[in-house]
């Protein structure tokens, strides 16, 4: 070998050498710097010391050896006062894989992140209550106090007084029903919105001003779970100087969205930056006009996002103690791990997301019930909630998940991997061992869903387990699943429900409804649901709901497999984390 | 082969390159027989349990047997390949001879059209190829077949322009040879041993290129064992450490890739006059 | 023919090419399963509301009225002065610029491009130089068979490799992302983080986003040499076998200034051409590799989107890759006339 | 003291099926200021046997027997680093093909500037400058043109650079490897009286290689015929042309053409050189051999004296030999 060549690699390898040095010191050294760097504007003086700590760094550069230990130990405690400051500041790191999908405009965001960002900036009239087991529980918020007739479709509310937008706007009633009637105009040409996903126009008649403080809704049908509408993210207030009536806004990009100024929740948002349609950077202000200042929230002055794309990453990162908190997706397998781990804390919390079987009644086979309801005796919950979910999630043996009104037990009467039900009935319907029913199953690939692939994996070894059912796998990603699912040329599909409002009402329906595609129609079943929307007579409205699961049991169109639970990972000491039913992150509430 | 041994170290990595293939085409072949567990069955032993005595390279995340898969999970690489070379040789190669031999307007659109797909990122249009025609080894082979054409066109394009012009086929053509005589008895055998190697490191990329479009999630259903996949959902537990999940299956798509690769780089070399000395 | 003429012959060539390529992404994109506006109702819609939606996103008129819409918006000069980039239609997704979101994604992908074609060269080169200067011998061998090797891995599973051991094992460098999340990236000027932090000098900050780029670049940079140990091996040994090189050597220059002066640097242009021609490659390479790292770029924005069916925002994307592929290809060729004074023009 | 002494050289070329022996046992000396002819056909070891004197053996060659000193050091137990500077100041070296000998990236001048303060390093650049024109001008080029590219100038042109290069540091031994094959018949006596004239002003010996033996009968003092890695015959060059006693170099004496001699029946020498992986047995020339006899194809002849200064490799003469007619009529 040449010199030159000797020497090339040398020095290359005496870079790797003190770039790697270089780099171990100044991320020792400088690492708890980073979670402080964050604002320049309200943490000057960390930059400021930020700055001669980088001048000192060069000046120790410069200098000879021996200096070198004694401005290093000055360094160490500069930095260890900079944070002691900043703790005292209040800022709360939150790792996420998640990403805002479009907008904040509560007449268009419905997805979960929106959805989450707009909770912690937007007012609703009311609130659940944290840490309700049901969901049902409501908690004043921008009303004080509310009423409804005995056919439940008009609800009268009192308004807060004295609440102002975070742009000092007052806050009226005005401000309700604008933002009511701008929802409901914004359906046409937002199909896609949370407020024509939850029907705001099949539910709202009008809403009607009767006072400065106070408004009136009239709906067109007898409907209970009002309460839990009013609660959803679609049913934010907005400020009406922000959200002009035939346009859509807050997204990002949009300056209004960028000025801390739209809403009335505990928060406004400060920053919010996109890369190629993700987000980067996420920043929460207290909101200092928030009208519960006085007790004490927002209780951390700022929340601030840091965007993972995958979930590996963001356990490193709160292992690393990089985060304070880790929400939303830590994947089983590394919660599981975690939980063994002293440095973090593992919150659980009780799930809302479900996921069901649908079969395409139309054809055979599965148009005739025999063949369903043995099929769904042989599916077998446990082992994919034990193999797949390692135990984080539960099998759903009803559509309404366990907690909320009207949960039961229905489908344990089929049972789990039932084998002997499902040989006899395919029996009488002509299957059996050498005539094996043969049915497509599928699944969706692109990620839609948590682990659909296993799950499949797992159905169809069950399935087959029986003998008598031979099932071939296949797939699409979501696009291509949605379209099969309308051209209704699935045999077998596992779809999943994540609810809009926590309500039984929101999903008892998913037995018919008819964008499943499963052509199974019962008006029994439509009748009870209808019945049950239209009382608050929980005794009655639990009774339905069992009335729905029972025809369900005998129908099986469409047939409950497991319910989610949910969980957050936090580096302690922090408190005041509620991971309710109705999966909402309340950052509000949450103080180290 | 024995003539192989003797043209130097070329000739041996062609024959270590046959070797490493045929061996692991022979293990999928005989892995039904031979494998411990059926690969796909879940939970035969504990979920992500590392390499034991009972399951000497561990289990999946599922509680598959790790051994199993590795011994299955080559045949779908092997199909996608060797199906993908297949379409290239049949497309390309007649396209590429009758192109270059007619010449004209023809040879230029097929040409600008061939190079037009040759300069681009050849994964880019796979995945947009295999996203359209759905999952499935016969699917994921056309995808990677549109890549890889241009190779086989551009090569024999090439060889036929020069070969053209040579004096015995300047000769055939005086004696009034027909042009698909022309084209397949004088022309096509010269283009063959180019081919050849273009179709080995054709194999070699097409098992990597289906092993990229499995990582993207472009891959064959669950149910069938394959190392791409395996390597796939290793990554997704890569934070819990789980090596073996991610590592077997790596150095078994390595291999495959590696045998067809040393074929082909051997051939080249043993063809290839410039380094003759 | 002049310097300038060649280049402006070469810009026009290439414009076929890349009006075929769209034109060809254009019609799979559209023969694509799955209607992109079915895509936007997760549970319910009416035809009603979806054929609003398809007029809102322009899908109901003609498919020629589409694609002459879509070209046109390209070269909409105006457009280009007021946003910084063309037009590039909107998300079928999120209704956000596609020219703008490509924009934003567009400087990552330089990033980890540059830094990758960096280190293959130095190392393809280096390797390739040091193996043809010991032909057949055990280095030799040695450094063949690594070259043969890197071929045959799959660049995600180094990725992998990398990640398992420098980010969970040892913990010394991230496994994703441009910059630590934790840190607040640099003020945008070029949007290359490195450069960037430095303009700002902001060393912290560089070293940082340095930590960042250090797998993903070498990911892709050794799987790259592998292929440039090869051309450099094969065209020095073309070229040491030349006369001037023997030549050169008996007149006693030393032997560094013959292997480097010499027949480098002769080599050295037909390996540029052949570089020129992998940066196809690299950038197909840089998507696995940004999916591997997620690594904010082009590529993982192409992934992203292919599962919406996109079909603007894939367009754009590959309309963007394409020039890319092409500029590059086009500074290669000056670069060649300019490094080889046979064809100084 | 000879300048060069070569003693029983002998160079292989290592191949998957077996050594080629490209020289073999080749001894001779060469006095400052003496010319050497090297003849024989392509093919025949004289290249290596030329290259192996600077020590630039072409890949896979190695030297396997023999010394080969210059100025009394054997060059073969140098090292690397002091060979360097025995090439182009000692011995320098003058190819066959001018159009592929200089660096195409690199200008003219800069080769001299290169070379001179490679060996001469405590030269300033300005200094490399001045003595590069002076070179340039005594070869007939306009020192304006130092500044070109080689692909600038034509073969002749290119011929008489490296001929500048080879001569600039003044070297004892220059060796010409066919230095005029590559160049027009005009072009080759310009050539070659240049190379003369200058060999003349700096007292340089020089070796010349050609595979035309008439270039080498008209310029050099003495004159080695090699045949497959052999030395056939060696003797001064008026020996050679008036006497020449192997059947080998009268056959080539033969084919030279003659002005002169209007009647001049040119014969060429039946049949071609042989396959160096398997050469004939006993003498390597029997097979082409006219006088070829039994012994001829059994035992190699050894090297007899025939005469002052005249060696030739053939059984014809010597104790068992017979004297052949000189079949040439001049």
């Amino acid at each position: 070998m040449e010199k030159i060549e000797l020497s090339i690699i040398v020095l290359v390898l005496i870079g790797i050498i003190v770039s790697s040095a270089t780099m171990i010191y100044v991320t020792t050294v400088v690492s708890n710097l980073s979670t402080l760097t964050d604002d320049v504007s309200t943490l000057t003086e960390s930059v400021g010391n930020l700055t001669s700590t980088i001048s000192d760094l060069a000046l120790i550069m410069s200098e000879g050896f021996a200096e070198y230990a004694e401005k290093l130990a000055a360094l160490t405690a500069r930095l260890a006062a900079i944070e002691a400051g900043l703790a005292a500041k209040e800022t709360l790191i939150v790792g996420t894989t998640d990403s805002v999908e479009l907008t904040l405009d509560p007449a268009q965001a419905y997805d979960y992140f929106g959805w989450c960002i707009l909770q912690q900036i937007g007012g609703t009239l009311v609130s659940v209550e944290p840490g309700s087991p049901t969901g049902a529980d409501f908690l004043p918020d921008l009303a004080v106090n509310w009423s409804s007739n005995e056919d439940l479709d008009i609800w009268d509310f009192n308004l807060r007084e004295g609440v102002t937008f975070s742009d000092g706007t007052e806050f009226n009633a005005t401000h309700v029903k604008y933002s009511f009637d701008r929802a409901i105009a914004l359906i046409p040409s937002i199909p896609e919105g949370a407020p024509a996903g939850l029907g705001y126009d099949a539910i709202i008649n009008r809403t009607e001003v009767l006072g400065t403080y106070k408004v009136r809704f009239h709906l067109k049908i007898s409907f209970s779970p009002f309460l839990g509408i009013l609660a959803s993210r679609s049913s934010t207030i907005v400020n009406p100087q922000y959200a002009p009536m035939a346009q859509v806004n807050y997204t990002a990009g949009d300056p209004r969205a960028s000025t801390p100024v739209a809403f009335a929740g505990p928060y406004v948002l400060s920053k919010w930056n996109r890369v190629a349609g993700r987000d980067v950077e996420i920043k929460l202000d207290a909101n200092p006009n928030y009208w519960d200042l006085a007790s004490g929230y927002p209780r951390m002055e700022y929340i601030i996002f840091r965007f993972y794309s995958d979930a590996a990453t963001l356990r490193l990162a709160i292992e690393a103690g990089d985060v304070d908190m880790a929400f939303r997706h830590i994947t089983p397998t590394d919660v599981v791990d975690l939980e063994d781990n002293p440095n973090v804390k593992v919150w659980w919390g009780a799930g809302a997301f479900i996921q069901y079987f649908c079969f395409q009644t139309k054809r055979a086979p599965f148009n005739d019930t025999r063949v369903r309801i043995a099929v769904t005796a042989a599916l077998n919950r446990t082992a994919v909630c034990e193999t797949v979910f390692l135990g984080l999630s539960d099998p759903l043996y009803s559509i309404i998940p366990p907690g909320m009104l009207g949960h039961t037990e229905a489908f344990q009467k089929l049972g789990d991997a039932n084998y002997t039900l499902t040989t006899t009935l395919l029996a009488q319907a002509g299957y059996d061992a050498t005539n094996k029913l043969k049915f497509d199953l599928w699944y969706e690939s692109s990620g839609h869903y948590p682990m659909s692939a296993e799950q499949a994996l797992i159905y169809k070894e069950a399935l087959e387990g029986s003998g008598v059912i031979e099932v071939t796998l296949k797939s699409a990603d979501w696009a291509g699943y949605k379209k099969n699912r309308d051209d209704e040329i699935m045999d077998a599909y596992v779809y999943g429900w994540y609810p809009d409002y926590v309500d039984p009402d929101d999903y008892a329906f998913l037995y018919w409804a008819s964008w499943i595609h499963t052509n199974y129609y019962n008006a029994t079943q439509e009748a009870l649901y209808d019945q049950a929307r239209a009382t608050t007579n929980t005794t009655l409205r639990e009774e339905l709901y069992a009335q729905i699961d029972e025809i369900a049991v005998q129908q099986c169109s469409v047939v409950p497999l497991y319910v989610s639970s949910a969980w957050a990972v936090t580096t302690p000491p922090i408190y005041g984390i509620y991971l309710d039913i109705t999966q909402d992150m309340r950052y509000w509430l949450i103080y180290k | 082969m024995t003539s192989l041994t003797k043209k130097g170290p070329s000739g041996w990595i062609v024959i270590l390159g046959t070797i490493i293939v045929s061996a692991l085409v022979i293990m999928t072949a005989i892995a039904p027989w031979i494998a411990p567990h059926d690969p796909a069955k879940t939970r035969v032993g504990p979920i992500r349990e590392p390499p034991s005595p009972q399951f000497p390279m561990g289990t999946t995340h599922l509680g598959q047997d790790m051994l199993s898969r590795i011994l299955c999970g080559g045949s779908i690489m092997l199909q996608v390949s060797t199906l993908s070379v297949l379409v290239c040789f049949l497309i390309g190669v007649p396209l590429g001879l009758f192109s270059s031999y007619v010449g004209g307007v023809f040879d230029r659109a097929c040409s600008l059209v061939i190079d037009a797909v040759y300069a681009f990122p050849g994964l880019v249009i796979a995945i947009a190829i295999s996203a359209m025609l759905g999952r499935g080894v016969v699917n994921m082979a056309l995808s990677i077949a549109v890549v890889y054409i241009p190779s086989y066109f551009r090569v024999v394009r090439s060889q036929v322009l020069s070969i053209k012009e040579l004096t015995y086929v300047e000769a055939a053509r005086g004696i009034g040879a027909k042009w698909y005589t022309i084209l397949f008895r004088y022309v096509f055998p010269n283009v063959i041993p180019s081919i050849v190697v273009v179709a080995t490191i054709n194999f070699a990329d097409a098992i990597l290129t289906a092993a990229g479009l499995t990582f993207i999630g472009l891959g064959v259903e669950i149910h069938i064992p394959d190392w791409g996949r395996d390597l796939t959902s290793g990554w997704q537990y890569l934070s819990s450490g789980a090596w073996w999940i991610i590592a077997f299956p790596g150095i078994m798509i390595i291999l495959l890739a590696l045998g067809f690769t040393l074929i082909g780089e051997g051939l080249s070399e043993l063809l290839n006059p410039k380094l003759q000395r | 023919m002049g310097l300038r003429s060649y280049i402006i012959t070469r810009i026009l060539l290439t414009i076929p090419t890349l009006l075929l390529l769209l034109s060809m992404v254009f019609l799979i994109m559209r023969v694509l399963p799955g209607d992109p506006v079915a895509l936007h109702f997760e549970k319910k819609a009416t035809p009603e509301q979806m054929e609003s939606m398809r007029r809102a996103l322009g899908l109901d008129k003609p498919l020629w009225t589409q694609y002459i819409e879509y070209l046109g918006g390209l070269v909409d000069i105006g457009y280009i002065l007021e946003h910084g980039y063309p037009n590039l239609g909107k998300s079928m997704q999120t209704f956000e610029e596609v020219g703008g979101q490509i924009f934003s994604a567009f400087p990552a992908t330089l990033e980890l491009a540059f830094y990758s074609m960096i280190i293959a060269s130095v190392i393809g080169i280096l390797l390739g130089v040091i193996s043809s200067k010991s032909y057949n011998s055990i280095l030799d061998h040695l450094i063949r068979g690594v070259g043969t090797v890197t071929y045959a891995v799959p660049i995600f599973f180094l990725g992998i490799v990398f990640q398992l051991i420098f980010g969970v094992y040892l913990r010394w460098l991230p496994t994703g992302l441009r910059i630590n999340p934790v840190v607040d990236p640099p003020a945008t000027i070029t949007g290359l983080y490195t450069i960037d932090s430095l303009l700002q000098g902001n060393l912290f900050k560089f070293f940082e986003s340095l930590k960042a780029l250090l797998l993903p670049s070498l990911t892709l940079g050794i799987i790259l040499s592998g292929m440039f140990v090869r051309m450099t091996r094969t065209n020095m040994l073309e070229t040491l076998r030349l006369d001037f090189v023997t030549a050169a050597k008996a007149r006693g220059l030393k032997e560094s200034t013959v292997t480097y002066g010499y027949a480098l640097r002769n080599a050295f242009l037909p390996i540029l051409t052949m570089m020129g021609l992998q940066f196809a490659i690299l950038l197909g390479g840089a998507i696995l590799t940004e999916t591997t790292f997620s690594w904010p770029g082009l590529g993982r924005y192409i992934v992203d989107r292919i599962n919406f069916r996109d079909y603007t925002a894939i367009q754009g994307a590959v309309v963007v890759f394409g020039l890319f592929v092409t500029l590059v290809s086009l500074v290669v060729d000056i670069l060649y006339a300019y490094l080889d004074p046979r064809i100084r023009l | 003291m000879p300048l060069l002494e070569v003693g029983s050289l002998t160079i292989d070329y290592p191949t998957s099926r077996g050594a080629i022996r490209a020289v073999e046992d080749i001894s001779f000396s060469l006095k400052k200021g003496e010319t050497l002819g090297l003849a024989g056909e392509s093919g025949s070891g004289k290249s290596t046997l030329g290259l192996s004197i600077i020590r630039l053996v072409p890949y896979p060659g190695v030297i396997v027997k023999g010394h080969i000193k210059i100025d009394e050091t054997d060059i073969l137990k140098l090292p690397e680093d002091e060979m360097r500077f025995i090439r182009g100041r000692k011995a320098a070296y003058i190819f066959q093909d001018p159009m592929t000998s200089l660096n195409p990236v690199k200008r003219i001048g800069a080769h001299f500037i290169e070379l001179i303060r490679t060996h001469e390093p405590n030269t300033g650049k300005e200094e490399a400058f001045e003595r590069t024109k002076t070179v340039v001008k005594n070869l007939g080029i306009l020192s304006e043109r130092i500044n070109d590219y080689p692909h600038q100038f034509s073969g002749g042109m290119r011929q008489r650079i490296m001929i500048g290069l080879a001569i600039a540091l003044n070297p004892d031994l220059v060796i010409a490897d066919e230095p005029t094959t590559a160049l027009d018949v005009i072009v080759q006596a310009k050539i070659l009286d240049l190379l003369e004239s200058l060999r003349k002003v700096y007292g340089m010996a020089l070796i010349l290689i050609s595979h035309d033996l008439s270039i080498i009968l008209e310029r050099c003092d003495k004159i080695i015929i090699m045949y497959a890695g052999h030395m056939l015959e060696y003797a001064t060059s008026i020996e050679m042309h008036r006497n020449p006693k192997h059947p080998y170099t009268q056959g080539l004496l033969q084919s030279i053409p003659n002005i002169e001699l209007s009647d001049q029946k040119l014969v060429a020498i039946p049949g071609s050189p042989p396959d160096m992986l398997n050469p004939p047995k006993g003498c390597r020339f029997w097979p082409r051999c006219s006088y070829a006899k039994k012994i001829c194809r059994v035992k190699e002849p050894p090297l007899i004296k025939v005469g002052r200064n005249h060696f030739v490799r053939c059984f014809l003469y010597g104790k068992k030999g017979v004297h052949v007619e000189r079949n040439r009529k001049s």
